[in-house]
């Protein structure tokens, strides 16, 4: 393999879907500033070509904050070189990719913590003083 | 009158099987193979485009889910002498390589293994020594006792349940079933490893063809195009991709598939001599490295064997009129000439004539016919073929890989040579052979990649593409090592469409039912003789029958719903 | 079977049946009728070249009426070579001739055959409209000048729509088109759309037969 | 997971975070093909679904639509099993054989009356009931006793939705599709030869999640999966567009990944997610591979001509027809307008005589 390692792929195959994507994100980026609702668009949804959700992730680059969450399988939180543009990747426990997302939006839902699961927080917290 | 034992589904098999056994007190007497369903795609292929057989002839099978599309291409491409580009060769190398490997890990961990491990006795494991069996055989990653203790607490989850789902009333607790908890625990985890790893490897068959299962084949070629520069096309990416996916299947194989099956198998020794079968062993070979006609180069060399002995290999020749026929004594057929003849496939006749029990029955009449398969006879000899077959073949023709495999087997074991001839050989063959072909997937792989840094990258040969350049009439036949064993398609075509198309395949020639003379099929004959502890929980003729790997829509194909008689062709 | 089935099936082989018989009736009809000697004496032996020469002028207006019918004449131009160009280089209509013909020709870009498409649709229209509302051309058309407009303005219709995925799914889209375009297959050798095959030959027919008397045409 | 326990309750149980279970609902969205914005609503679906009893039948099959079960990511095969589903029948997958898996079928039928799922893989022929059995019994009797209390059934595989391949041209065993026999249930189908992986797992999360069918297209599939062409869908459309055809396998063309539609490529009529969601977790799907589309979800694809013929070429047979009939149309031709001349002649000669 080594030696094929230096030969760059060069053609690259176009769905003619990765322009319209970025002019809907900056729309949406455009909204989320202006005050409004966040966006969601599921990358699986879209016909890519090869290659193109690589792109797509390369014309996006990445930004100052990363998040990891550990549920069911990692998912990767990447905020993008643009600011409340992020790169959402879901994985099983498998390590398999699931589905992708790219969310416009100030902070992504999954980072905050839930309402229930601050709840049983508590309660767990309530426990520990009771056995000191 | 002695106790018919019936097992009907047989499941864990491609296809519908039911096996009715004759009892003699608590052993096998005679066993019957009885295949129950017929789709007729031989006939559907008739009158068709042959560029378009292989899409129909794949869907003979979901599970070996290549076989009958390469045997297919190969058969128009012997009847047009056709030639492919070398790439395409090792493309489809590679692809057949990557259905064994899948597909016989898949057999022994999701068809085979519930035979031998107790899924219920695993909760009974302690976690921590189940980790030290696993890492006294193997340096797999995964076999932390914590990564044990997982695995049990959910199946302890699962079973406590009470929704049992694809577990359920199985033969849990069977004396049979001899393996320490630990070992069921382990075999339990690395069932579900399998289920993963075998989403992974599938992958080669998606790069190369588009989809799996049922990838896309080419007459002439495979149809993705190699271009180290486009994103649409075979390139480096794509091929380091497959580097990554023949790396993963050889550390699976070596790490886990064979020191598991070792492990089973040195706690079922006793299987070593049971389960044997006629002792006749048949293979085509596979695995050109210089074309399809010069067998000489196969890594799976062709050839038979009869009454195991193994220092005289006949030659095959599966154009020749005398050598494979199909007797349909039992089958429910006829022939012109009578259902004691015996037909060549380019002669063949298909003349269906149920003459069975009306659904729903409960026994069948083994006097009469009893089956929709076939039976495939070599110079009037029952074959038996498959992994065994196989291994055997190399072992007697002196392939290294393979003695050493097959040595290093038996002195593991500590059992005798004819511990090959037996229910558990069947299964050890089918994991050693796997070896060989996952070892060879590199050689291929690195042959490719030389071949396209050699500047070759062609993979389809358009010269015999329009049927415009065909002859009028052609005749030829496509074979090819199918994991489950020797298949081959017979294919006439005349003005550039299907005259005849004709497939025997594996599972014909090990679950066919019994010939004119009486002799039974490889399925019936290993199966005779069997003890079944408890007639109504008949986990040894599971056990038996698993180890061929039966796969029954790829049995029975042929039919004709008015009798007509269907196909009759001379030889040009 | 099908709607789809039917169009590309049955119906595409029966209408091209239709079509290459009713042509060829035609044809051998005409060539027959006219194949009767002329008995008179020839003012010109060999009339080939006044042949020839009226296919061309007929061709251009004549200039006597050049200002009255100029629309008509170069609309007519503009709608045919639209029509031609959209049925002749649209890949798969190419691929549509290729099966029948056996060889095949490069295509142009869909865009380019969308605008000459629409082009050709637009002047029909147009054509269409003129013919039911100018006064003498209404009272000299008849019903086969309208049938013959109409199946031909269906599959340019349909095509569109086809092309664009408007209006129902894809493969009905398919199906009316090619069910518009058998219509025109049989209709073709019955009616005035006749004069593909016959303009020339008639132009010629007529410029030769006016030279051998010694006539202008 | 017992059986009256909700998912939501399951997996809290089981120690899964809020979190956690959105992270999974969104995953469940995308899988079902739903818009990021129906999260919400899946979420308070799940909560509350309960695992359903599956049985899954296999016919007149190849077992090819169990292996592409096998294949899905998303959820995994075994999560179906062990978290999302109660697998009571299976052929391929289960332990049990012979009269201990009729056992497990009849259970679970009983139990689980009114409220299972069935399952069904493979053509049922009805030209001969023994043309396919199982344990005895028929195709045709086993579907309509496990049908009658189904909740619903899906139809998996272009055999069982539309008869597929036993079904082609001269369907030898009489081979049906499951809604040509039963008429009273609700019926999905998820064609495809064999459907892509993650569909048939997301149609069972569809029915799962919301306990109810999913809004279908006039040939009882999905719409969410089978709403577009491949066509329509296809990264190679802007070659079509540009009319760049691949003219010939592993030509110039077909390297720079050209449209394959002058190959015989079946996208523009074929209605699946291949495009999209692409096969084996995002691989490839056949026309990224080079090959076309051979329509394999739509009804009797394998009887609409050669798969390497262009839809444009038509169906019509050979070229010999047409030059048949070219024969026959000069033969008509020349002879009524002999006729006419003759007649004309007869008449003009008739004449001829009245004048004289």
């Amino acid at each position: 393999m080594s030696a094929l390692d230096t030969i760059s792929v060069r053609v690259e195959a176009s769905s003619g879907n990765v322009r319209p994507l970025l002019h809907e994100i900056r729309h949406a980026l455009q909204r989320v500033a202006d005050g409004g609702i966040g966006t969601t668009i599921d990358l699986g949804s879209l016909p890519l070509a090869p290659g193109e959700e690589k792109r797509i992730e390369e014309l996006l680059g990445s930004g100052e904050l990363r998040a990891e969450l550990d549920a069911l399988g990692p998912t990767v939180l990447q905020e993008t070189r643009y600011a409340g543009v992020w790169f959402v990747t879901h994985r099983n426990t498998e390590q398999e990719v699931v589905a992708r997302f790219i969310e416009v939006t100030r902070v992504p839902e999954l980072l905050l913590a839930q309402e229930v699961d601050m709840q049983r927080a508590v309660h767990e917290l309530e426990k520990q003083l009771e056995v000191n | 009158m002695n106790e018919r034992v019936v097992v009907d589904p047989i499941t864990r098999i491609e296809g519908h099987l039911r096996i009715e056994a004759q009892m003699e007190g608590d052993r096998i007497a005679q066993a019957y193979s009885s295949g129950t369903m017929v789709r007729g795609i031989e006939i559907i292929l008739r009158g068709r485009d042959p560029r378009d057989a292989w899409a129909f002839a794949q869907r003979i099978c979901g599970v070996c889910t290549l076989v009958h599309g390469i045997a297919s291409v190969r058969a128009v491409e012997d009847a047009l002498k056709y030639e492919i580009p070398k790439n395409a060769q090792l493309i489809r190398n590679m692809m057949i390589g990557a259905q064994y490997v899948h597909d016989h890990v898949m057999h022994f961990y999701h068809l085979h293994a519930l035979d031998w491990v107790d899924v219920v006795s695993a909760l009974q494991a302690d976690p921590k020594a189940t980790s030290d069996l696993a890492q006294s055989i193997s340096n797999y990653s995964k076999s932390s006792p914590g990564y044990f203790r997982d695995m049990q607490a959910k199946l302890k989850g699962f079973v406590e349940a009470g929704q049992l789902g694809i577990f359920a009333k199985a033969y849990w607790g069977h004396p049979a079933y001899k393996l320490p908890p630990e070992a069921n625990l382990m075999a339990v985890a690395h069932y579900l490893e399998a289920l993963t790893w075998q989403r992974d490897v599938s992958k080669m068959l998606t790069i190369f063809g588009g989809k799996n299962p049922h990838p896309n084949f080419l007459v002439g070629g495979v149809p993705c195009p190699i271009d180290l520069n486009s994103d649409s096309a075979i390139n480096a990416e794509k091929l380091s991709q497959v580097q990554n996916i023949i790396t993963q299947m050889r550390e699976f194989v070596d790490q886990v598939y064979v020191p598991d099956t070792l492990a089973v198998a040195s706690f079922y020794k006793d299987w070593g001599a049971q389960g044997e079968g006629v002792g006749n062993f048949m293979t085509y070979g596979d695995f050109p490295e210089q074309g399809i006609n010069d067998p000489s180069t196969f890594l799976f060399p062709r050839g038979a064997i009869l009454n195991r002995d193994l220092s005289n290999i006949h030659d095959v020749d599966l154009n020749d009129d005398s050598q494979v026929r199909e007797s349909i004594a039992h089958s429910w057929y006829d022939y012109s000439g009578g259902k004691t003849e015996s037909l060549h496939p380019y002669k063949g006749e298909t003349e269906l004539n149920y003459d069975g029990p009306t659904p729903p029955y409960s026994q069948l009449d083994v006097e009469k016919s009893y089956s929709w398969l076939k039976s495939p006879r070599w110079k009037g000899h029952v074959m038996e073929v498959g992994p065994l077959a196989r291994v055997l073949m190399m072992y007697a023709t002196g392939h290294a890989q393979a003695r050493e495999l097959v040595d290093y087997t038996l002195s593991t074991l500590q059992i005798p040579v004819e511990a090959l001839f037996s229910t558990l050989g069947r299964t050890a063959a089918r994991t050693l052979e796997t070896k060989i072909v996952a070892d060879n997937l590199q050689t291929w792989h690195n042959n490719l990649i030389g071949n396209i840094k050699s500047g070759d990258t062609r993979t389809f040969n358009e010269v015999l593409w329009e049927p415009s350049s065909w002859p009028k009439k052609a005749q030829g036949v496509g074979f090819m090592e199918a994991p489950r064993g020797g298949l081959a398609h017979w294919i006439v075509i005349e003005n550039g469409t299907i005259a005849n198309y004709q497939a025997v395949v594996p599972s014909t020639w090990n679950a066919g039912p019994r010939d004119a003379d009486g002799n039974p099929g490889p399925y019936e004959a290993a199966l005779a003789g069997h003890q079944l502890h408890d007639p109504k929980q008949p986990v040894e003729i599971l056990r038996t029958i698993h180890s061929f790997d039966p796969c029954i829509a790829c049995a029975v194909h042929v039919t004709d719903p008015d009798g007509e008689e269907l196909v009759k062709v001379k030889i040009l | 079977m099908t709607l789809l089935d039917f169009a590309r099936g049955p119906a595409l082989q029966w209408s091209m049946i239709i079509l290459v018989a009713g042509v060829l009736w035609r044809l051998g009809g005409t060539i027959l009728i006219n194949a009767k000697k002329d008995l008179s004496k020839a003012r010109k032996e060999h009339a080939v070249a006044d042949g020839l020469k009226t296919i061309a002028t007929r061709s251009l207006p004549a200039h006597q009426f050049e200002k009255n019918i100029r629309f008509q004449h170069f609309s007519g131009y503009a709608w045919h070579i639209a029509l031609f160009v959209s049925v002749l280089f649209f890949a798969p209509h190419i691929l549509f001739f290729e099966s029948v013909l056996g060889f095949g020709w490069p295509s142009l870009p869909n865009s380019i055959i969308l605008i000459t498409a629409a082009i050709a649709l637009a002047i029909l229209f147009a054509l269409l409209i003129r013919r039911a509302t100018h006064p003498v051309q209404r009272i000299i058309s008849n019903a086969d000048d309208y049938i013959s407009i109409l199946v031909v303005i269906a599959p340019l219709i349909t095509g569109i729509l086809a092309f664009a995925h408007l209006g129902a799914r894809y493969e009905t889209l398919l199906a009316v088109h090619l069910l518009s375009v058998e219509a025109l297959f049989v209709w073709f050798p019955f009616g005035k759309l006749m004069h593909t095959a016959l303009t020339f030959p008639s132009r010629y027919q007529a410029g030769s037969s006016y030279g051998r008397k010694g006539v202008r045409a | 997971m017992r059986k009256d326990q909700t998912l939501g309750a399951y997996l809290f149980s089981q120690g899964v975070s809020r979190r956690g279970f959105l992270k999974f609902c969104s995953a469940t969205a995308s899988l079902m093909a739903l818009p990021p914005t129906m999260v919400g609503r899946v979420a308070a679906a799940l909560e509350n679904a309960r695992r359903p009893s599956v049985i899954w039948l296999s016919f007149q099959e190849c077992t090819g639509c169990t292996e592409s079960l096998t294949r899905s990511h998303a959820p995994t095969v075994e999560s179906l099993i062990f978290d999302a589903i109660s697998l009571d029948y299976h052929h391929t997958l289960q332990a049990a054989a012979g009269h201990g898996a009729e056992a497990a079928r009849e259970a679970a039928m009983e139990e689980n009356a009114g409220e299972y799922l069935l399952v069904v893989d493979g053509s049922i022929p009805i030209g001969n009931p023994a043309y396919s059995t199982i344990a005895g019994i028929s195709n045709l009797d086993m579907l309509k006793e496990s049908a009658a209390n189904a909740a619903a059934i899906i139809a998996v595989g272009t055999c069982a939705a539309y008869g597929g391949i036993p079904h082609a041209n001269p369907n030898p065993t009489g081979a049906v599709s499951v809604s040509d026999i039963i008429k009273d249930k609700p019926i999905i189908n998820v064609s495809g030869c064999p459907p892509i992986p993650v569909v048939i797992t997301g149609v069972l999360a569809h029915f799962l999640t919301f306990g109810s069918i999913p809004e279908l297209d006039e040939l009882g599939r999905p719409k969410a999966f089978f709403g577009q062409s491949i066509h329509d869908r296809c990264y190679r459309r802007p070659f079509y567009e540009r009319g760049q055809f691949a003219k010939s396998f592993d030509d110039e063309g077909a390297r720079q990944g050209w449209c394959l539609y002058e190959l015989g490529c079946k996208g523009p009529t074929t209605y699946n997610a291949c495009a999209t969601l692409k096969w084996n977790e995002g691989t490839s799907f056949p026309i990224g591979s080079g090959h076309g589309c051979i329509g394999c979800s739509e009804p009797d694809f394998w009887d609409k001509g050669s798969f390497y013929r262009p839809i444009a070429a038509g169906l019509w047979g050979s070229r010999d027809a047409l030059l048949g009939a070219a024969a026959a149309g000069a033969a008509i031709g020349i002879g009524t307008a002999l006729a006419a001349r003759s007649k004309k002649k007869r008449a003009n000669a008739a004449k001829e005589t009245e004048s004289t």
